[in-house]
């Protein structure tokens, strides 16, 4: 009683077969919505400031969005799996200084990048333990965490703080530098990006983080070993946000005890943004990355249209609210489409 | 009063902004020792403060005071600082020196505990004057603002357009600045220099530097950049050395020498100036034990001596100027470590 | 066919004086049960006997308290479902759990897609299996279709579908057909029995009892949590099953009271809602029972929804007693007197993590008041009464509804409206997992209601209870309207027919 | 019935209500410079923000909500308090149009969240930041200090002779209605029910958008009148006012006990976690335990918090079972064939 086999099912005749992946053309749906949004945001800048799209420009465009992205795709995996992690900007943070800290005395770069990988992945693994096993709201747990690696920075570090000066040449050059208009570290981010996607839709388990988020006890009663995958979609997010602190010391030659506070909520909005539903399940890594995209791309679209930076904040907002509304009225389109369908062959 | 009977701004401009003095002073009277002077910076382990602290600390023991620093770690955690001013109050400290987040919100608190014999001295940034007794200014505004504008216009040879990239807007030591640096503009020889633009950083390291980018994107001919913040120097001066426009646009402002060390080295910033922090720090110290002791109220004209650093006269309101800041470059910066 | 045990043949699978406790609800007490290759065994109880527990226990969900499970005579322990699934057993689980994101397809085969090299999902033959079972289940879903929005009974279909895609040796099923009428029963039942001779042992939940002596051997009886008997069905009636059960005999099934029909008290004139139902028009009158058939997927719960006013009409009007329904305002149709028992139980019918009281409670909230405050003690003692009235059994009633069984928990619903006292009663598959005792119960409990005057409106896929119980019947084919059915005239086929589309409407 | 007594004795607000006393006992007890009038009234003023916000919210979370644009929408009627006041206005005036723009506030994160159906989290994130910027721009780099001073002592003063704050009494008034309309009224009831399981709560005949549409209209208002307070408390209105007092707000309030999945939780654990925030930072402030100190501390409380009880649970589920179990079978087990 095992599946018949292909050859002798005419998979032909079931309706909808034939039909393209419906899953997979709400995803891009919705990411094409945000790309367009994107590049209409990018051609008016162009428009308005001739400067804005220059090798300089792009590259300064890509090496904005480098770190947040990264961030951004390992909140995602976590984000479907119904979870959330608030204290990555912490984390960011503290494996910023420890690498700086390694480097400072004369250590090896590579060295210092897996060291504060590493030290993501102990974070990481710190709030996956605690959510899987002790089964807590992760909301809570995180923002928990969020002060305490934050605290333990801030006793850690001090006043002290680590500038470009410290840091061997190379490393720093290495945070600005790239191949004409493309910088090193974007290269680094699209590697892990397309990684990241090519598992989530090719590998079994992960499928299983978009199964467990979209119903936890369906997933436990399917046999997927939820805490496992739970605790894996956090050390992933803690080790980008680590990769993404040693990216950020190389980027901006600077860290003090303050690196990192607050990004939480930039990391969420452009997960948000990025059509990455909170309630689990759904959403795609590219979304993320768009959003994130999106989101660093405000913040230089603006000065560079010359607007004053008193109205930022306020744009930036209110762009966000769009971004979400526009993207939840697709959403809404596609399910009345999928109605009427379902409706007609039913 | 309104029509309306209700009040207005109008009904309360009566009170006048005094410097808060008490008693009379007595310039001879002996130095007190067994102090305790608690130092608020505007935010613990923010480097320039924890030099300035360090500075007081060492003046209050040379002093045979005791200090204590206390502070919230965010630079805009106004209730934060509020409240610490309450604890040291509580714990009857005899003197805060405080650098206020902001001009008001401490007021009640800071009033509240002159109530309670404490003496308060503001330094780096000041309160409403007539809620301390005195305000140590790094240097005064006046120095501040022109002679940045006379560095920046020297490397520029008088000629092109330039920006200032500030930190907060709400920022009232640099806002004061700013204007002085735009009225030095209006000097003639400066007829040339064109102030293109003021953008703020919020002393945020990430957003200085896209203000940065900003800036040099919509102005393409921009000549050079101000920034009299260590937050935002700092930031312009990392992304200008990893772009195409080091060296080409200039970059002058306030920065440490720590700081910028690297950055006057490759050739990204020929001069910068600063304050010592640490003798900032010093003179808050030395001023709380004075006042104190008794040897000063707080009124304009009255003098002290403040150690090996010589007399000090308090001036308009309760302000007491540091001096002159120091100006760095590649010839001097390696003399100076803070 | 010789009885497997009389060959010798060795259970597949067994439960050795298992005991399952839940804080103080012992719900499983010293139960044994063996299951043989090649044999459909039924296990039989009522609402609460226990019949989750033990296939849950089977399943590796629950840990035994006490006592053995035995997988080819040897005693294993299962760390969790995943376990069970790689021995070889294959659970429906009674109430669906699906991933309403994902596809039909991946639902399917979560955690075992097909692989192409270096571990790699073969999406293509994962979609082609998907589409291969959906033909031998004889049903038209789309496996690229997400399972969000999927009507119960097609979430059940796919979870038979799941169930059938193991390679299993055992196939568990608590209340598959609880959802599905007549022509999916048997295409299920068709594939359940290619099952069996392909020596596949299945042990099937059902409280259709006609059902169970349609398709199974042997049957397991539970009471109260204690094992009662296992013996073969042969030679038994229904009424024997039914005193295993009860522990008692049964009075009549269909309680049917007749009624002169009073004035017209719902009027549902030209409803349509674009895509889903059109241009349905018919009338409840007061004592009447009117019962609404049709296929899975006919839309008659779309037409119950629309008229209570949580999903908005497009044209047409709705009416209690003369006087015109807001579009999409369930409150005022509360206020009007309507009441609606929801299909979905769990998500619709009942907050599972608040008490029975105050699940209860929650339709009462605006009469339950007393100086703008909740009366505690009138929504306690109104609780309490139909908590009783409809015999839930429960441990005290400030319990959650989670922990009550799947009957249980529908008598909770029925209390929460009749509670309301309506003038019209919508009750969409009122009977849907309820126990056989219960559900005469209940069809005494309607009938009663409509001999005091509530005009009924029962949408049931039940057929038998449809003829039973209804004085008319509607009869619906892919959102019309095709039938009217008076009492006398209302028989399976005509009633089919009607459904199927095969009769001129 | 013991078990009922079991489980409401491990009842998380329960616990951190006990803990409230007990930190309180301890520091009138132990710490110098706490149990005097002027402390205390600076605990309770420092604390009082926080605590308004904290009653709405409590109510919005419990309906399965969240609102993290509530610092932003203090801040921004703080900045038209400080704008209006420097054009002229009378105080009289401004305070309630600020508190009207709390409400205009409120009903466009209820809209977007009611009639476009967005994720309130992902709603208030965009309106945190643009209600801060419009702020910005109405105010730009000002700080308004020169209030009325009756108005100042009303907000940062205490009653004569006692350590409590004027203000502390509305608040108590505010306290008492939020726990009657949350705890005992219908519209509480259904609240609840919301949160637990929107869907039903609508098959069950509530108004689940009109509630929640309310519930964020409050919230505003509340806010509104939070930052009003915040100016005058602070005497200083300036754009970034009570920035960042959206995450001590829910920090306290999931302290207390309210689970962000909605539908469970206190009003009175949620005002016990506030006040057992603010003692312990009060505390820990006057022991000279540093700034950083204090945030791992309450990161550590927070992640105690929902440990706790669940272990709590844990605990008291295996004590049940343990009696519940059935006593050792008399009959030995049957041999197998
Ligand atoms: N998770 C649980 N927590 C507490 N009690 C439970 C739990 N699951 C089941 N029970 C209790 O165990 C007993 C048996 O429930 P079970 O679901 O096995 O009944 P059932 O025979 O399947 O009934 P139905 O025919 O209504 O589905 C019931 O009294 C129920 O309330
Ligand atoms: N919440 C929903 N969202 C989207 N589609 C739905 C929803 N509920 C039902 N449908 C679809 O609408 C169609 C009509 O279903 P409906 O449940 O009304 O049929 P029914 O006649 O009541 O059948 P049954 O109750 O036996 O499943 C079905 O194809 C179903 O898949
Ligand atoms: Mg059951
Ligand atoms: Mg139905």
């Amino acid at each position: 009683m095992t599946v018949t086999a292909p050859e002798k099912a005419p998979a032909a005749d079931v309706p909808g077969s034939g039909a393209t992946r419906l899953v997979d053309r709400i995803f891009k749906m919705r990411e094409l919505a945000i790309l367009l949004v994107f590049l209409v945001m990018i051609a008016i800048t162009q428009a308005g400031n001739s400067e804005f799209l220059s090798e300089q420009g792009i590259k300064d465009l890509l090496l904005n969005a480098t770190i947040l992205v990264l961030v951004a795709t390992g909140q995602s995996l976590v984000v479907i799996t119904r979870n959330v992690d608030l204290s990555v900007g912490s984390t960011l943070g503290i494996s910023a200084f420890a690498a700086g800290v390694y480097l400072q005395d004369g250590g090896n770069p590579v060295v210092a990048v897996l060291l504060a990988v590493l030290m993501g992945i102990g974070f990481g693994l710190l709030n996956g333990l605690l959510v899987s096993l002790g089964q807590v709201p992760a909301l809570v747990v995180t923002l928990g965490t969020l002060y305490i690696i934050r605290g333990i920075d801030s006793i850690w570090v001090g006043s002290r703080q680590i500038t470009a000066a410290d840091l061997p040449g190379g490393f720093v050059d290495f945070g600005s530098g790239g191949i004409s208009a493309v910088p090193w570290l974007a290269l680094i981010a699209l590697a892990v990006l397309v990684a990241t996607a090519y598992y989530l839709k090719q590998f079994g388990s992960g499928r299983e983080l978009y199964a467990l988020g979209s119903n936890p006890e369906a997933a436990r009663l399917a046999g997927i070993p939820v805490r496992k995958r739970i605790l894996a979609a956090y050390t992933f997010c803690g080790a980008l946000a680590g990769l993404a602190g040693a990216l950020y010391l190389a980027r901006f030659g600077n860290v003090d005890s303050g690196t990192g506070n607050g990004y939480e909520l930039t990391v969420v909005s452009a997960v948000v943004v990025g059509g990455v539903v909170f309630t689990g399940g759904s959403g795609s890594v590219y979304g993320a990355a768009l959003g994130a995209l999106l989101l660093t791309s405000i913040n230089s679209v603006l000065p560079a249209l010359g607007v004053s930076s008193v109205w930022v904040l306020a744009i930036n907002g209110i762009l966000l609210i769009l971004a979400i509304a526009v993207d939840r009225i697709v959403a809404l389109r596609v399910a009345n489409a999928l109605k009427k369908r379902n409706a007609r062959h039913g | 009063a309104t029509a309306c009977g209700g009040t207005t701004k109008e009904d309360v401009k009566d009170e006048g902004a005094k410097a808060a003095t008490a008693g009379k002073a007595d310039p001879n009277a002996e130095t007190k020792k067994g102090l305790t002077v608690g130092f608020l910076p505007k935010q613990v382990n923010n480097p320039y403060f924890t030099v300035a602290d360090k500075g007081g600390e060492k003046a209050l023991k040379e002093l045979g005071s005791s200090y204590k620093e206390v502070g919230t770690s965010s630079g805009t955690d106004t209730a934060g600082q509020v409240s610490y001013v309450n604890t040291l109050t509580q714990q009857q400290v005899d003197a805060i020196a405080v650098s206020a987040q902001d001009p008001g919100a401490l007021c009640t608190a800071l009033k509240q505990a002159m109530k309670n014999d404490i003496k308060v001295v503001t330094y780096d940034s000041d309160t409403n004057p007539e809620c301390r007794n005195a305000f140590i200014s790094q240097a005064s505004a006046d120095d501040i603002g022109r002679t940045q504008v006379q560095q920046m216009a020297e490397q520029i040879g008088n000629k092109g357009e330039i920006a200032i990239l500030s930190a907060a807007q709400t920022a009232t030591n640099q806002n004061a600045w700013i204007e002085i640096m735009k009225d030095e503009l209006k000097d003639p020889k400066y007829k040339d220099v064109k102030l293109v633009k003021v953008a703020y950083g919020d002393d945020d390291a990430q957003k200085s530097f896209q203000q940065t980018q900003g800036l040099l994107q919509e102005h393409p001919n921009l000549k050079g950049i101000i920034s009299p913040t260590t937050v935002g120097i700092k930031a312009a001066a990392q992304y200008l050395s990893g772009s195409k426009y080091k060296g080409k646009v200039k970059l002058t402002g306030l920065g440490t020498p720590n700081d910028m060390r690297k950055y006057v080295k490759n050739g990204t910033v020929e001069a910068f100036e600063l304050w010592d922090p640490a003798k900032l720090g010093e003179l808050a110290a030395r001023t709380a034990v004075a006042l104190s002791s008794g040897q000063i109220t707080g009124k304009e004209g009255e003098t002290f001596k403040a150690g090996d650093m010589g007399e000090y006269t308090i001036g308009k309101n309760g302000v007491i100027d540091l001096g002159k800041p120091t100006v760095f470059t590649a010839d001097n910066v390696d003399q100076f470590d803070f | 066919m010789t009885h497997p045990s009389d060959t010798g043949t060795a259970p597949v699978l067994a439960l050795r004086d298992v005991s399952k406790s839940f804080g103080a609800v012992r719900a499983l007490r010293d139960v044994s049960l063996e299951l043989f290759p090649g044999e459909v065994h039924a296990l039989a109880g009522e609402n609460g006997a226990g019949k989750s527990t033990l296939i849950k226990t089977l399943a590796g969900v629950h840990r035994p308290d006490a006592g053995q499970v035995l997988l080819d005579g040897a005693p294993v322990v299962f760390h969790g479902p995943g376990d069970a699934r790689d021995a070889g057993i294959a659970v429906i689980y009674q109430e669906p759990t699906l991933f309403p994101d994902l596809s039909i397809a991946e639902n399917i085969f979560m955690g075992r897609q097909p692989r192409r090299a270096l571990g790699r999902i073969d999406h293509k033959a994962t979609h082609d299996a998907t589409a291969a079972l959906m033909l031998r289940l004889g049903v038209e879903l789309d496996p690229d279709r997400p399972a969000r929005g999927l009507s119960i009974a097609d979430q059940q279909i796919v979870e038979i579908a799941k169930a059938l895609s193991f390679d299993a040796r055992v196939l568990i099923m608590d209340e598959p057909t609880a959802a599905l009428t007549g022509s999916e029963v048997a295409r299920l039942f068709g594939v359940v029995r290619t099952l069996r001779e392909q020596g596949a042992a299945v042990l099937f939940i059902s409280h259709r009892l006609e059902e169970i002596f349609r398709i199974c051997k042997r049957v397991t009886t539970l009471r109260d949590g204690a094992w009662i008997a296992s013996e073969p069905l042969a030679g038994m009636t229904e009424d024997d099953l039914v005193r295993r059960m009860v522990g008692r005999d049964l009075e009549e099934l269909y309680p049917k009271q007749e009624v002169t029909p009073g004035e017209t008290a719902l009027s549902v004139r030209r409803l349509t809602r674009e895509g889903v139902f059109t241009d349905v028009s018919f009338e409840v009158r007061r004592g009447e029972i009117v019962a609404l058939a049709g296929l899975v997927g006919a839309g008659r719960t779309e037409v119950a929804r629309a008229v209570f006013g949580v999903d908005r009409w497009d044209a047409g009007e709705v009416e209690v007693d003369g006087k015109p329904l807001v579009n999409g305002a369930p409150s005022t149709a509360m206020a009007a007197g309507l009441a609606l028992v929801p299909e979905d139980r769990r998500a619709q019918g009942l907050v599972m993590d608040m008490s029975i009281e105050r699940n209860i409670g929650l339709t009462g909230l605006r009469t339950t008041v007393r100086a703008g405050l909740v009366d505690r003690g009138a929504e306690r003692s109104r609780s309490l009464d139909w908590a009783v009235k409809l015999q839930v059994k429960y441990a005290r009633i400030a319990d959650t509804v989670a922990t009550l069984s799947g009957g249980n928990q529908q008598k909770v619903v029925l209390a929460k409206w009749l509670a309301t006292g309506p003038k019209v009663l919508i009750v969409d598959e009122p009977t849907r997992g309820i126990d056989v005792g219960t559900k005469a119960e209940v069809h005494r409990l309607l009938s009663q209601l409509a001999a005091d005057g509530v005009a009924v409106l029962m949408i049931s896929s039940d057929l038998p209870e449809v003829l039973g119980m209804a004085d008319r019947v509607l009869v619906m084919h892919e959102g019309r309207l095709t039938a009217e059915i008076a009492r006398t005239d209302a028989t399976e086929e005509a009633v089919m027919a009607a459904a199927t589309g095969r009769a001129a409407a | 019935m013991a078990d009922t007594s079991l489980t409401r004795a491990v009842r998380w607000d329960t616990v951190v209500g006990a803990l409230l006393v007990v930190v309180l006992l301890l520091s009138f007890g132990f710490v110098d410079g706490f149990g005097n009038a002027l402390n205390l009234s600076f605990l309770i003023g420092n604390t009082l923000p926080i605590a308004l916000i904290a009653l709405p919210m409590t109510l919005l979370v419990v309906s399965g909500e969240i609102d993290l644009s509530v610092a932003s929408t203090a801040g921004l009627s703080g900045a038209v308090m400080g704008a209006l006041w420097n054009q002229g206005m009378t105080i009289e005036v401004i305070i309630p149009i600020c508190l009207l723009l709390g409400v205009v506030c409120g009903l466009v994160n209820g809209l977007l969240v009611t009639r476009l159906g967005l994720p309130s989290l992902a709603v208030t994130i965009g309106t945190m930041a643009a209600y801060r910027g419009i702020a910005q721009i109405v105010l730009g780099s000002d700080a308004v200090t020169d209030f009325p001073s009756q108005y100042l002592d009303f907000a940062a003063g205490r009653v004569d002779g006692t350590f409590l704050p004027y203000a502390f009494l509305p608040f108590l008034v505010l306290l008492a209605i939020a726990v009657v309309a949350l705890h005992a009224t219908p519209l509480g009831r259904s609240l609840f029910a919301i949160g637990a399981s929107e869907e039903a709560a609508r098959f069950a005949g509530i108004r689940v958008k009109r509630q929640k549409l309310i519930l964020f209209t409050l919230t505003g208002l509340m806010s509104s009148l939070t930052g009003v307070f915040w100016a005058l408390h602070y005497a200083s209105a300036r754009y970034d006012n009570a920035t960042g007092l959206e995450l001590s707000v829910v920090a306290a309030v999931l302290l207390g006990g309210i689970d962000f999945d909605g539908g469970k939780g206190t009003l009175g654990g949620a005002i016990a976690g506030v006040f057992l925030l603010g003692a312990l930072q009060n505390v820990m402030s006057l022991q000279d335990v540093s700034a950083q100190s204090q945030i791992v501390v309450t990161g550590v409380l927070l992640v105690l918090s929902v440990l706790a009880p669940r272990v709590a649970r844990q605990i008291s589920l295996a004590r049940a079972g343990r009696r519940a179990a059935p006593a050792p079978p008399s009959k030995a087990p049957a041999p197998t064939p």
